[in-house]
């Protein structure tokens, strides 16, 4: 299936639970899904041999803190049909809280922990949502875009 | 997480011998744990109740500090998130920023890109192999792929003066061409290490003690490996096609010939082998690429500046020596990325450790820790 | 009774496959061995090896080729390059200080690619960085200043490349 | 010609004794003397030991090793012994100091105390006991003393389960340990080390020679005895960093240390004894006419070079695993051999 076709067919699919479809700059299929609709759509893309996305490649956040959200990434890819999917889902950033997708693939366990970990995001029904990266008693979030701490940030000329 | 091993054992999960739980904290300075991982064990007797892997004690943010470095000096901090294996990350970086930019390197960089990724491969292996047989015990191996690799290292600092962190391969092409005398030096250490990978399977792999201490043991099945983000050889000696370089092709490698080398029992020994075959894949595809080679330009015409443009964004992946190292870059019309995320191999592969080892003794840690292949600074970054 | 034969089968294959490995060990024994013995053995490093940085200073005209374009200064990924030029009599820039800090370069070789003059260079014969005092790292022209030797020199029918090449694209 | 040599020193002695008024306590001086000698011998001979090792392990794996003191750095281990003897002593606070400070000692001298039964030359041989493999074997298990004590008193975690595994482990390889010499004992009818080799004399073979399996599995149990890898699961530093002795250092790590290498040599003399011939010529080289004593040091040498090259070729086994090859598979073929043994003694009839 190419990238196209994979556009068109989400886009019919699952027309109630996405807010938008884009083919990006580099060919890349791109789904912004209604929050509510998360969980649904990630476990129709897992088990839908259509789609048959088994592997969650990557799991990360963007943050944008002129939209005032944080959009937490999903990358996909299927091991038999050799396609990807970009997943993505905007939470607040004042109170950023997203459910988590780990009973549907293991591997998001760490990705969301350090997504927790380094912009705050807090992922309901995770089983085992500590700080892996930072010390326990780490207060701020570092990858978040005004993250300051005199010391830590060596600024190029 | 129940444990499930534990309470097959012994109904209702309490000991019948009224044993205590024994907790032994592995690291974060510990003979085996391949830098300062930290490893903290719950032991009954011999028997592993739970591993749990505290990380961080390598945290660099190299994520946050490419936020504030231009696309080009992103590179040179690629060569510290996967220190035994620079090269590759060297060109998923700068292969993400190509497909960010739209731009593409001449067909002589790509061909030189394939060869050092591949002979970076042989190193990465190599080393591999000395850790994972020093894990259980068998100190020589490690001695005879150093010797290896080193010849590797001379290779590469021939060609760009460096021996670990090599900022060679560049958005755009490579850094510099290779000396006239490469190819035939590399070609005669081609010849040199082959006849080598047949004396390191005469020490290993069918020694009784190692097929002991690897085969049957930490055995992943291929739901469970997908499912938690294994990838790599790792996965691939549970019978899983999960090759990049087949199943999405960068540089050339669809123009080569190799096969992927896959294993079905998916235990330590399983992930042994699929490296130790593809050693010798890798010694084919750099004598192919050597064929190959031809006169050209190695770099395209960059702009001034590099930008990316606004709102662009790449999820790129490559096959590094460890597995999927994908790289997620957004941009905002900006010379410098806008987010930056490294997704490596290691720490997806580092996971599943408590799943591999609950219900093995305490050296199988060591075993399975050894047979994932994870590079803490790739886990931490 | 096929479980006793493949039970001495085994031990038998197995105590093979030990001989074995020990064979490969043994025969390295009386193999000539791999090691250098560093101080005393010195192996000359390929040219294009990035040793050491030296600011290359010219005899005849009694300067540093450097003008204080600041290339290097801006292409260097940790800003370890902090430098000072004036325009001297002549109208020509000239640097009066240059000092690089060892501690946080990571030889990634931006700055000499950079450099448009001719100024900086990779100099693969020196090689012995360590110092006792974590202040050394922090070098001034005088340390940095290497008198190239002639036959180092670019030809004078090939000139040295003059690029004024922003960080990372390569000279 | 041993026989002359201990004429001659014994005479000296003697002489010694009577200018110094001390004739009539010479039988317990003779002991001393006896005692004295081969501990520096041994002593001496453990350090050449540890040389041996870093340089036969460094030339396997294609380096140098030693070569800065002495020539061909053969004065590396005098180093290092004055290093660590001059070292602080750091131990644990919480330790359990009385079993804390015994270890290292009944480690060192457990096994030095083997030495004295084995015969060097005819009839050089410090005690000449008449139960002389018995004493051996007897000797030997006090190691697990040592090491369980030390593992327990170190207060340390990696240590208890370096202490446990070593008491399992040398339980389980005290069985086929002696099983492997029962056979000789069956043929010769002797427990004394010098009859045994002057049966094997007498014979015109070595017991290697009908006897290699009962060779090999006591070269395996004693490798196992002397926690040496592939056995090395008390230390096996890349799982529990130093095992039983993570936290001793200075002198006391230096005792078990060498008490590891003595336990070698112990082994390797008995091997040697039994198996090789003890003090006999190699076959075919008769002509050289060299000392007994100098064909004992080199079957010793022999089979301690094989320990070594063990040591630096395999994999280290797992607990369990090594339980296994002890009680599956070294015990079913001692006791096999012993059987076969059996029924051909009595055939030929040659039994005692």
């Amino acid at each position: 299936m190419t990238n196209e076709e994979l556009k068109s067919k989400i886009e019919s699919d699952f027309k109630d639970k996405i807010l938008s479809v884009v083919l990006s700059g580099q060919k890349e299929v791109l789904v912004t899904v209604k929050p509510e609709a998360y969980i649904a759509l990630c476990r129709d893309l897992k088990t839908k041999p259509d789609y048959d996305f088994q592997h969650l490649s990557c799991l990360t956040a963007v943050d944008y803190p002129k939209e005032n959200k944080i959009t937490v990434v999903c990358h996909l890819w299927s091991y038999k049909k050799c396609h990807q999917l970009t997943v993505k889902l905007d939470v607040d950033r004042a109170n950023p809280k997203a459910p988590t997708v780990e009973p549907i693939w293991k591997a998001a366990n760490w990705f969301e922990r350090e997504v927790f970990d380094l912009y705050g995001v807090v992922f309901e029904g995770h089983p085992d949502l500590r700080r892996i990266m930072m010390p326990e008693d780490y207060a701020k979030f570092p990858l978040r875009k005004d993250f300051t701490d005199d010391g830590f940030i060596i600024k190029p000329n | 997480m129940t444990d499930l091993l534990l309470s097959q054992i012994k109904p209702g999960g309490e000991s019948p011998f009224g044993t205590d739980e024994y907790v032994v904290n592995m690291g974060p300075q510990h003979p085996a744990t391949h830098g300062v991982l930290r490893l903290v064990v719950k032991l009954d007797g011999e028997t592993v109740k739970e591993t749990m892997p505290v990380l961080g004690y390598l945290h660099r943010s190299i994520e946050k500090i490419c936020e504030n470095r231009t696309y080009p000096q992103c590179i040179t901090y690629t060569d510290r998130v996967d220190y035994v294996s620079a090269m590759s990350v060297n060109l998923a970086f700068a292969l993400a920023t190509e497909r960010l930019m739209g731009l593409e390197a001449p067909p002589r960089a790509q061909w030189l890109r394939m060869i050092f990724v591949e002979l970076q491969r042989l190193a990465s292996h190599l080393l591999w192999m000395g850790a994972f047989a020093g894990d259980i015990g068998a100190l020589t191996p490690f001695l005879y792929g150093l010797r290896e690799r080193e010849r590797i290292l001379d290779l590469f600092e021939m060609t760009c003066g460096q021996r670990l962190t090599y900022n060679y391969i560049r958005i755009g092409g490579v850094m510099i061409d290779i000396l006239p005398e490469f190819i035939p030096k590399c070609k005669a250490f081609l010849d040199y290490f082959e006849p080598r990978i047949v004396e390191y399977e005469e020490l290993l792999t069918y020694n009784p003690i190692f097929l002991e201490r690897t085969k049957g043991v930490g055995v992943i099945s291929a739901e469970v490996g997908i499912n938690s983000g294994v990838c790599g050889p790792s996965l691939r000696g549970s019978g899983v096609s999960c090759d990049v370089r087949k199943q999405q092709p960068y540089l050339f490698y669809d123009q080569v010939k190799f096969t992927e080398c896959l294993q079905n029992d998916g235990d330590c020994w399983a992930r042994y082998r699929v490296r130790m075959d593809e050693l010798r894949e890798s010694i084919s595809i750099v004598r192919q690429c050597l064929e190959r080679l031809e006169p050209g330009p190695i770099e395209t015409k960059l702009p001034p500046i590099l930008k990316a443009p606004p709102a662009s964004e790449i999820y790129s992946r490559i096959e590094s020596s460890r597995g999927e190292m994908g790289i997620y870059l957004v941009g905002d019309g900006t010379a410098k990325p806008y987010k930056a995320k490294y997704r490596c191999a290691s720490f997806s592969n580092t996971f599943v450790l408590d799943q591999l080892t609950r219900g093995w003794k305490v050296a199988d840690i060591m075993a399975v820790l050894g047979s994932l292949d994870m590079i803490v600074p790739e886990v931490d970054r | 009774m096929g479980a006793i034969f493949t039970y001495f089968k085994n031990i038998l294959t197995g105590f093979w496959n030990l001989l074995l490995g020990l064979s490969v060990t043994t025969k390295y024994l009386f193999k000539k061995t791999n090691t250098q013995q560093y101080p005393e053995e010195k192996m000359p490093l390929p040219a294009r090896s990035r040793s050491m940085i030296k600011l290359i200073y010219d005899g005849e005209k009694d300067q540093f080729n450097c003008v204080a374009c600041m290339m290097c200064a801006k292409a260097c990924p940790n800003s370890c390059i902090k430098l000072e030029g004036v325009r001297g009599p002549d109208g020509k820039r000239r640097m009066t200080t240059f000092k690089l800090d060892f501690s946080t370069c990571i030889f990634c070789g931006y700055c000499v690619e950079a450099c448009g003059f001719d100024a900086l260079t990779f100099v693969s014969e020196e090689y012995e960085n360590s110092v006792y005092k974590r202040g050394s790292l922090l070098q001034d022209e005088q340390a940095m200043k290497w008198n190239r030797p002639a036959h180092l020199a670019p030809k004078p029918e090939e000139p040295a490349k003059v690029e004024a090449a922003p960080a990372g694209a390569k000279a | 010609m041993g026989d002359q040599i201990v004429q001659w020193v014994a005479g000296l002695l003697r002489q010694a004794y009577a200018m110094l008024g001390l004739s009539p306590i010479a039988g317990i001086l003779d002991r001393i003397v006896c005692a004295v000698a081969m501990f520096g011998f041994v002593s001496v001979f453990v350090m050449f030991l540890v040389w041996m090792e870093r340089k036969v392990s460094a030339h396997m794996q294609s380096r140098i090793g030693p070569n800065r003191v002495g020539p061909f750095g053969l004065l590396q281990t005098l180093a290092d012994a004055v290093k660590l003897t001059t070292k602080e002593d750091v131990h644990p606070v919480k330790r359990d100091k009385i079993p804390y400070f015994i270890a290292p000692i009944l480690a060192f001298v457990a096994t030095f105390m083997g030495m004295v039964v084995v015969p060097f030359d005819n009839k050089v041989v410090v005690a000449d006991l008449n139960i002389g493999v018995l004493y051996i074997i007897a000797i030997t298990s006090f190691t697990v003393i040592a090491i369980l004590s030390a593992g327990w008193s170190s207060n340390n975690k990696y240590s208890l389960l370096g202490g446990f595994r070593s008491a399992a482990q040398i339980v389980s390889y005290e069985v086929p340990l002696v099983l492997s010499i029962v056979p000789i004992i069956m043929i010769t009818g002797k427990l004394n080390f010098s009859s045994i080799v002057q049966y094997q004399q007498q014979a015109g073979y070595w017991f290697v020679v009908p006897q290699f399996v009962a060779f090999f599995t006591f070269i395996a149990s004693a490798t196992a005895e002397a926690n040496r890898a592939p056995f090395d699961i008390p230390e096996a530093e890349s799982e529990l960093t130093g095992g039983f002795h993570t936290e001793y250092s200075g002198v006391k790590f230096a005792m078990f240390f060498l008490g590891e290498y003595v336990a070698v040599v112990v082994s390797s003399a008995v091997a040697a004894t039994i198996f090789l011939g003890g003090w006999l010529p190699l076959p075919f080289f008769g002509f050289l006419h060299l000392p007994g004593f100098i064909w004992f040091m080199a079957k010793v040498l022999f089979i301690i070079y094989l320990i070594m090259a063990f040591r630096w070729t395999f994999p280290r086994l797992r607990v369990d695993q090594l339980m296994d090859f002890g009680w599956k598979v070294l015990i079913p073929i001692t006791i096999l051999n012993i059987l076969i043994t059996g029924f051909v003694v009595l055939l030929l009839g040659k039994g005692a």
